[in-house]
């Protein structure tokens, strides 16, 4: 165990230092001032320049420059957004939660509807309900998010008018950042209509996290559906049935867990497409979240705040990645090669 | 006279790592001597797990023996070229399923044996292979049929056909029978019979069931934990074997054919 | 008491375009204390038939039966529950595959342990009766031949060899002390000291605890050991069937003659490396059966009438399905007799 | 003999024409097949069956709708865009563009996944093992996170864009083929040739190739769908192909500004994408079940 | 749907997107403008919106000398600054004030010139600087400012967006605290509403100056919802997340309109939309290739096209609502025939190639610049020329374009004030290629001269002439071809009432109230 925990410990370490290594060069790959894409500072005249030049060891060798970047990646010194000026650390602490909060809840929501249909669809297969679940799981797999994101506008906001279309929450509610997560922050924040608020952040909640989660929930709904089908279908089952055990037993000690072991690697594979599903979403709902920021960092070629984006966001996804992966390995006895569930 | 295959003092140790927490297992085969004459049938067997397999594959070298020398017609395997090996010391496994790749058909498995080991061009290939699928009991249009359109009997014929395509000196069997069901089994072995009769292949043959071992071998050896602990002529292990374990295998088994015998 | 009886049973299975009866119209009784023998070619459906009998066909199969009954009961049309309640207690089953017949994530102690009745543990508080358990557990373990049962309980399947997942699949039958154990070749590649250790165990629990066992395999050596009596199939029909002895002595359909015939072991006055007698031909598959009388392609005496289905015939205790039995059929018995 | 040919005569199609019967017996399968031979035959076709010149603008007829609206135009049967585009032709250029370039896409990344995944699952040790677990955790990285940075570096451009699709879908294809070569290194049919003498080049070209064939279509109808839905998302977040390109998700957001006079402008390209990436899947899911029925029966 | 309380006491306002800063001097872009001036600041001077005239501001009363030179402003008392978390003011608005506030950009030493840039872009494009000669404190509430020749729009001037008054207790804090810039990002002011908060590209928040100088009935608290695209804000207002939105594109009018919960308020704008040349670059300086470009491209269907009818085809810079417009103006008609001909002389190849830069944003002069340059791309292939639309961020599309990055631009102007002046001056001659606004970068001495003589005047009849004679020289050289002026949209829910539209731009709320 202790093995496999430095293995994986190891392999973490490894990727991030790669990603590291691809965001510094990344700086001297982007068009333009390399001293303006490390530091998001546009010099406004010579003197200005070899200054900043000589801060950020700009004039030293590129080891020298490496270290300096690292020093400054861990003391949380990102530099500033070329476009706003402002520190980069602190626009990702406001706009990576976000980003958080809504692929949390898509993933929840996948969970609890994807995995139960999918159980259900499994177990009862060939069925008439069966049928409709493969459809709608086969149909909303197929549905380009952005166009999903939009027939939903057009549905729920603009024919109906029953939930909004962008933001997290009216802006005229004046709620103080802490942690992020707007439904926390509603509750700790010292606001007078609290309660509407709560219920206003919801409804801006639940159009973009259905978009996102949609596609998800399909992939859930396959994927349980046929781990599900393997397991029933196999040997072990019939031998527990032969010995007489009950059907709840045999699903609840030996189905379940035999199918649901391999769906563990698939959550893993899924934080890949789900902020790549909010990023896109984010946008098409004004949601204020990192996949918006970096668009529109993008937008305005503001290379430093996409290389920090970047390395943030593809760290965390791959240390989520990693640990679950590193999770579903430990807790499943039976794979010596873990394989990834094909979708 | 020369001995076809003559192996002596073969060692090959395997290590296992059952687990990370438990230390790694060793398991040595060998020491392993014997002398093999054209025409001859040497049938090892021993309890599961008594290294019968590794040494199979040490004979043909999938796996290489730490020590110990085969020879081939007195020219060591190991150092003459890779390609004379391939060529005179052939493997048919217990699986004839596993043994065919489902995806390619059976004349152009038995076409790349063909021409990775032969000069032979594209139509003297394909004569040889009609030949060969003919000498082992199929039709000349098996040349173009996929695994899955041949029953096990066939699919063992296939692998036979492998082995004995390239005319070899020896051809190492590794359970071949065991997956086949009697009737089936007893066509096989004539079968194997017969191409040894008319072509003087020697035979390394591996298998658990004594009472064909003791109808088609000549010598036998018998191996328990790696070891080789008894070996001789069939006859004469069989009539009067030495060790323990020999004497249980062979007394477990005749036990069974005399219960068969009492009831009549 | 005839503990189970099958007859005609049919299943149609579905292989994609067509059913086929893999099965056809397969008749078997298994009496109190008797070991009856299944034989046959690979594929002639022998799993089938004791997957047909615990009832774990696919649903979209078609499965027919003038008679599938355990002690009068119709398996067929009972419900679930019931059934659930003579699996657990009164019939037992030992699977071909037995490593993908054990649930890869538990370990082999906790599957053993779930196996074991409650009836057999005697009341007491929790911990005492995980010890029971595990006494239990340990005899079995011990006497299927497993010796080392401490390395072997704490693992998972897949870390164990198929030899000792066999015995360890024996074990987990014998452990609800069942009425009936089928044993769907349970000695597939054991050496022989290890078969007839098992063997052994079998017969002994045949003699003392008077357990009917149906014993499933092409072994013919170990059949004419231990079974009493022995239905031999091809290709889904029954072919023969009676007590072991009659059939060895005078096989009726030419395929049980070729089948007997073949294991060197039963000819002893084989001169070594002489040919063995086999029937020519292979088995058809299961899309292109023959009609009428299956074996008729290969038969060393099949006539025109061959493509009719051969009825059932009965003399005594044994009956056979052929249009042209080897023998006159007479009755086994007055024969030893005289 | 005569016995034995009555068997010879059993009908026994090879594994693809097996695949293909099983293919056929679902209909939906069949439905999905059909439209997507349909989108195929659009993405040849396309310059032969569009009624005008996509890029060709026409202000007398701004904004014309549908035929079968009230005041539409049967010269337009989707109607006009805002530039007085007709839609139609835009479509069916748009559904060349993104359909075409996908699958042009998926070649490649198959062609360079298989390549490595085939090395990595032959060799053993250290190195590869570390190539395998590095891009099993770079897989991790969003592909739109890969198109941002490459869209950077080079500037907006379908090309662009199907550079960072294509590193993104890389992975899953060494990692398919990786596990596949794996396992399939470890039968019994391979050693047999590691016996005949045959190298690593041989085997994978004649043992493992040929069954992983089956493998390799089922993995690039998926990676076929993801490539679509990423190319226009790309697109539609105006990072991949740019005007006068026509592509079916840079068409939708450029249909945005209409989106109320207009709905059909949204409605047809976004219809379009859902319609391939269905057939796909269809396709997709009809194969995966053939090859598994295929095994089974 | 309920409203809640404080949806009920706030207004939210869809704007097109980020200012550059709050503080209007520094920017000439009418979105920085709506954001601050008129929301945070006041002026020492105000227009009417309903007539144009100037009436007070902060200056209650002000008095002019006769030779135009000199003009006194008395200042209201009374007045307070705003009191937020990051000030608190210690005294009433004062004429220290009002000198800090010109000065700043008027005097190249002072202490913030140089601050957040230094670069006052409407002020110098007028010249300002150069026309006043003093600003001195008469006593606390009384201020003149003198002048080198008189200026008959300098009034006018004062009144704009971007005068307005800083405060200069603030800056004089800011300073000791070391962070000066922070007065154009933390701004504060005597306007109606304080500044709250801010992010780019999502909302600024403000709250109403409980203790303005002024009765205002307007919403306790009011957001931008800062929505780039159009049709989003369409979208919004429908859905009620938007009180009122900013240019509504042409082709949601109609739904608009339509709509019985929407209002529509339109009037004819003081603006212009044109296509100017880089006549720095080669061959853009040849006034035969200009005017080539300008005769192949067809004016009417960009009228219909982009504009969908909601505009009038432009001749000349000012609108027919400006009493300098000139109504039998030329103008220059489609002839591609002409075009390539003049080409030809010009020694223009075929496939020349030349790029055409669309504004990111609508603006009421242009509310598709992709869209126009789109169309414009067919009709110049039509004459062998092919065009790469080019396009950026607003803040960096402005940039580049200061920098005389472009060949041609698609762009316009709105004016600040109801004088011709500042249409004319602004946008060509020569002092206002280095501010930015001489998009076309073209200098003209001659042109400049009748700008300059036209100011000198107050009669306007004879001022109307020398804008006809620049017309002339405009229509001659064709440094920009004038495309539309277009009509003003805003659209308001009905919950709300007294938005107005000002001409003059700038948007302000401290009348709008919630039924
Ligand atoms: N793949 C493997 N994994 C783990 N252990 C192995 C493996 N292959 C061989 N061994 C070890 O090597 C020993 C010899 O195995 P081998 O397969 O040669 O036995 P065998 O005599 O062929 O047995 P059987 O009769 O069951 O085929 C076994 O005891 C086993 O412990
Ligand atoms: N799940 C299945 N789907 C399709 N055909 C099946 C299935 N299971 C069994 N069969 C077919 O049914 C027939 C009987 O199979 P069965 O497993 O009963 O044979 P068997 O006699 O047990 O063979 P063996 O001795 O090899 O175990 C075979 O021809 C087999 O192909
Ligand atoms: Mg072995
Ligand atoms: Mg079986």
């Amino acid at each position: 165990m202790l093995n496999l925990l430095l293995r994986y410990i190891n392999l973490m370490v490894l990727t991030i230092a790669i990603l590291i290594i691809i965001s510094f060069s990344l700086a001297y790959v982007f068009p333009g001032d390399t001293l303006t894409n490390i530091s998001g500072i546009v010099p406004q005249s010579n003197e200005q320049r070899v200054a900043l030049e000589a801060v950020f060891k700009l004039d030293r060798s590129i080891f020298v420059q490496f270290w300096y970047y690292i020093e400054n990646l861990i003391s949380g010194d990102w530099g500033v957004s070329s476009s706003s000026q402002i520190s980069l650390l602190e626009e990702i602490s406001i706009a990576f939660p976000a980003t958080i909060e809504l692929i949390t809840y898509a993933l929840l929501v996948s969970i609890f509807i994807g995995i139960p249909l999918g159980f259900i669809g499994g177990i009862w297969h060939h069925k008439p309900f069966d049928f409709g679940v493969v459809t709608f799981s086969v149909v909303s797999y197929s549905f380009p998010v952005f166009w999903l994101a939009l027939i939903f506008i057009t549905i729920f906001s603009l024919q109906l008018g029953y939930l909004p279309l962008s933001g997290r929450v009216n802006f005229l509610y004046d709620i103080p950042h802490s942690s992020g997560f707007i439904l926390w922050d509603i509750m700790l924040a010292d606001i007078p209509d609290k309660k509407d608020a709560f219920k206003d952040a919801l409804r801006h909640l639940i159009l973009p996290t259905a978009s996102i989660a949609l596609v998800t929930t399909a992939i859930f709904i396959r994927f349980t559906r046929r781990s599900i089908m393997d397991e029933m279908n196999k040997g072990y089952i019939d031998a527990a049935k032969s010995r007489g055990f009950t059907t709840k037993q045999i699903f609840f000690k030996h189905g379940l867990r035999n199918s649901l072991l391999p769906i563990l690697p698939l959550m893993a594979m899924q934080i890949s497409t789900l902020i790549t599903n909010a990023m896109v979403v984010e946008t098409i709902f004004s949601w204020p979240g990192i996949g918006n920021w970096i668009i529109q960092a993008i937008y305005q070629r503001d290379y430093p705040a996409i290389r920090i984006g970047m390395l943030v966001v593809s760290v965390f996804v791959v240390t989520l990645t990693i640990t679950i992966e590193f999770i579903s390995r430990a807790i499943d006895p039976a794979r010596d090669k873990f394989q990834r569930g094909a979708v | 006279m020369i001995p076809v295959l003559e192996v002596k003092n073969l060692i090959y140790t395997y290590r296992v790592r059952r687990s990370i927490f438990k230390p790694v297992d060793e398991f040595i085969v060998g020491p392993v001597d014997f002398v093999l004459n054209a025409g001859e049938t040497l049938a090892v067997t021993g309890h599961n797990g008594s290294g019968k397999t590794l040494l199979a594959r040490a004979l043909v070298g999938a796996i290489t023996p730490q020590q110990g020398s085969i020879l081939l017609e007195g020219k060591k395997a190991e150092q003459s070229d890779k390609k004379t090996r391939n060529h005179n010391i052939r493997l048919i496994l217990q699986h004839s399923k596993y043994s065919l790749n489902p995806a390619v058909t059976v004349g152009s498995v038995l076409g790349q044996t063909l021409l990775l080991n032969t000069e032979l061009n594209e139509q003297e290939r394909k004569t040889k292979i009609e030949q060969t699928l003919v000498k082992v009991g199929l039709l000349r249009e098996h040349y173009y049929f996929y695994r899955h359109m041949l029953s096990d009997g066939q699919q063992q014929r296939v692998s036979l056909a492998r082995a004995m395509i390239l005319d070899p000196k020896v051809i190492v069997a590794d359970e071949p029978f065991a997956a086949l069901d009697p009737s089936v089994r007893s066509q096989t072995v004539n079968l194997i019979l017969d191409i040894q009769q008319e072509l003087g292949m020697a035979f390394v043959f591996i298998s658990q069931n004594l009472g064909i071992v003791r109808h088609i071998s000549d010598k036998v050896m018998i191996m328990d934990k790696g070891k080789v602990i008894e070996a001789g002529s069939s006859k004469t292990v069989f009539d009067d074997p030495q060790h323990e374990v020999t004497r249980k295998l062979i007394d477990s088994h005749f036990s069974l054919v005399d219960k068969h015998f009492e009831q009549f | 008491m005839r503990l189970l009886d099958v007859k005609n049973l049919t299943v149609e299975i579905d292989t994609g375009s067509v059913f086929v009866k893999a099965l056809d119209k397969v008749s078997l009784t298994v009496e109190t204390g008797e070991i009856r023998a299944l034989v046959g070619e690979s594929g002639s459906g022998k799993s089938l038939i004791v997957r047909a009998i615990i009832g774990a066909i696919p649903d979209h199969w078609i499965i027919t039966a003038d008679r599938l009954t355990w002690k009068g009961q119709n398996l067929l049309t009972m419900s679930n529950e019931q059934r659930r309640i003579i699996m657990r207690r009164e019939i037992a089953v030992v699977f071909q595959d037995p490593t993908s017949s054990l649930d890869p994530s538990a370990t082999l102690r906790s599957q053993l342990e779930e196996s074991i009745p409650e009836e057999l543990l005697d009341k007491g508080m929790f911990w005492q009766r995980n010890k029971q358990r595990r006494e239990i557990a340990i005899g079995l373990m011990h006497k299927v031949g497993i010796k080392n049962h401490e390395a072997c309980m704490q693992r998972y399947p897949h870390e164990i060899a198929a030899d000792i997942a066999q015995k360890f699949m024996i074990a987990m039958a014998l452990v609800s002390e069942p009425e009936l154990l089928i044993a769907d070749d349970p000695t597939r590649s054991m050496e022989s000291t290890t078969k007839n250790q098992i063997l052994r165990l079998l017969s002994g629990l045949n003699e003392t605890r008077k357990l009917a066992i149906l014993f499933v395999s092409h072994d013919l050596l170990a059949i004419s050991s231990m079974a009493h009596t022995m239905t031999v199939l091809y290709c889904g029909q029954t072919v023969e069937s009676g007590k072991v002895k009659h059939l060895h002595r005078r096989p009726l359909h030419p395929y049980t003659k070729a089948l007997l015939d073949s294991a060197p072991s039963f000819q002893i006055n084989l001169p070594p490396k002489s040919h063995l007698v086999a029937l020519p031909g292979t088995i058809p598959t299961l899309k292109h059966l023959p009609i009428g009388c299956r074996l008729g392609p290969r038969c060393p005496n099949a006539r025109k009438e061959c493509v009719k289905v051969p009825e059932q015939k009965m003399v005594h205790q044994h009956s056979y399905s052929c249009h042209f039995p080897l023998h006159s059929p007479v009755d086994d018995d007055l024969e030893t007799k005289q | 003999m005569a016995q034995f040919n009555l068997y010879q005569e059993e009908f026994h199609p090879s594994p693809i024409r097996h695949i293909w019967l099983e293919f056929k017996r679902s209909h939906f399968a069949l439905i999905g097949f059909a439209i997507l031979l349909l989108f195929c035959a659009i993405a040849i076709l396309a310059p032969l069956l569009a009624p005008y010149d996509p890029n060709v603008q026409n202000t007398n007829t701004i904004l014309l709708p549908p035929a079968w609206e009230g005041n539409g135009s049967i010269s337009h049967i989707f109607g006009t865009d805002a530039l007085g585009r007709d839609v139609f032709s835009r479509t069916l250029y748009g559904c060349r563009v993104t359909f075409g370039s996908s699958i042009f896409l998926v070649l490649i990344a198959a062609t360079i996944g298989v390549a490595l995944g085939t090395f990595a699952g032959m060799n053993k040790g250290i190195k590869s093992s570390i190539l395998n677990h590095l891009l099993d955790s770079l897989m991790a990285v969003p592909t739109l996170l890969i198109a941002i940075i490459i869209v950077a570096i080079l500037g907006t451009g379908l090309w662009n864009s199907m550079w960072a699709i294509i590193l993104a879908l890389i992975p899953q294809f060494v990692h398919q083929t990786r596990t596949f070569v794996r396992e399939e290194m470890k039968k019994d049919y391979i050693l047999l040739d590691k016996l005949d003498g045959a190298g690593s080049t041989r085997i994978f070209w004649s043992s493992i190739l040929p069954s992983m064939f089956e493998l390799l279509v089922v993995q690039s109808t998926l990676a076929l769908s993801v490539a679509i839905i990423d190319i226009s998302a790309l697109g539609f977040l105006n990072l991949g192909a740019q005007s006068p390109v026509v592509e079916l998700g840079a068409s939708l957001s450029q249909s945005l500004e209409v989106a109320y006079s207009a709905p059909w402008l949204v409605a047809l390209p976004g219809f379009c994408i859902f319609l391939m990436v269905l057939s796909i899947n269809i396709v997709g899911e009809g194969l995966r079940n053939a090859l598994r029925n295929r095994l089974i029966h | 749907k309920q409203k809640t309380q404080i949806t009920q006491a706030g207004i939210t306002f869809c704007s097109e997107g980020s200012p550059a800063s709050f503080n209007p001097q520094l920017d000439t872009s009418s979105t920085t403008a709506d954001a601050s001036s008129h929301q945070i600041y006041d002026r020492l001077l105000e227009f009417n919106t309903e007539n144009g005239e100037i009436e007070p501001g902060l200056a209650s009363s002000w008095l002019v000398s006769n030779d135009g030179l000199t003009y006194t402003f008395q200042l209201r008392k009374g007045v307070q600054f705003h009191d937020t978390d990051y000030f608190t003011p210690t005294r009433n608005f004062n004429a220290d004030d009002v000198v800090f506030s010109i000065d700043r950009w008027r005097v190249a030493t002072h202490p913030y010139h140089d601050v957040s840039g230094g670069s006052y872009p409407y002020f110098q494009s007028l010249g300002l600087k150069n026309t006043i000669k003093d600003v001195t404190i008469i006593n606390g509430y009384r201020v003149e400012i003198s002048l080198y020749t008189p200026d008959s729009s300098f009034l006018a001037n004062l009144a704009t967006d971007f005068s307005v008054i800083l405060s200069a207790e603030y800056a004089t804090n800011l300073l000791a605290e070391g962070t000066p810039s922070n007065i154009d990002v933390l701004p504060i002011g005597t306007g109606p509403y304080k500044f709250v908060s801010y992010r780019k590209n999502q909302f600024i928040r403000y709250q109403r100056h409980s203790r303005y100088f002024l009765d205002t009935i307007g919403p306790e608290h009011l957001v931008f919802d800062i929505t780039p695209k159009s049709s989003l804000r369409v979208a919004k207002l429908i859905t009620g997340e938007c009180d009122a939105v900013a240019f509504p594109s042409q082709n949601d009018l109609e739904i608009i309109r339509n709509r019985e919960d929407l209002t529509l308020l339109q009037k004819p704008g003081l603006n212009v939309g044109f296509w100017a040349f880089n006549t720095s670059k080669p061959p853009f300086d040849n006034p035969k290739v200009r005017r080539a470009l300008a005769l192949a491209i067809d004016k009417t269907s960009l009228l219909e096209a982009v504009y969908l009818g909601q505009a009038t085809r432009a001749k000349s810079l000012v609108p027919s609502a400006s009493w300098a417009y000139q109504p039998n103006m030329q103008d220059i008609s489609y002839n591609p025939v002409t075009a390539r001909k003049l080409l030809d002389e010009a020694g223009i190849p075929y496939n020349f190639t030349m790029n055409i830069w669309a504004m990111p944003v609508q603006r009421a002069y242009n509310p598709n610049a992709m869209k126009m340059a789109q169309l414009m791309s067919t009709y110049l292939a039509d004459v062998g020329v092919t065009v790469n639309i080019v396009s950026y961020d607003w803040a960096r599309f402005r940039e580049n374009l200061t920098a005389g990055m472009h060949d041609s631009v698609l762009i316009g102007w709105s004016a600040d004030n109801g004088d011709p002046d500042n249409f004319y001056r602004p946008l060509l001659t020569c002092a206002a290629i280095p501010s930015g606004t001489n998009r076309a970068q073209w200098c003209n001495p001659e042109y400049d001269a009748l700008i300059e003589s036209a100011l000198k005047i107050e009669n306007s009849d004879e001022r109307r002439i020398f804008y006809h004679r620049a017309n002339q020289i405009i229509f001659r050289e064709t440094p920009l071809v004038p495309i539309a002026h277009a009509y003003q949209y805003q659209a308001v829910n009905n919950q709300i009432e007294g938005l107005t539209i000002n001409p003059f731009g700038g948007i302000r709320f401290d009348d709008v109230v919630r039924k």
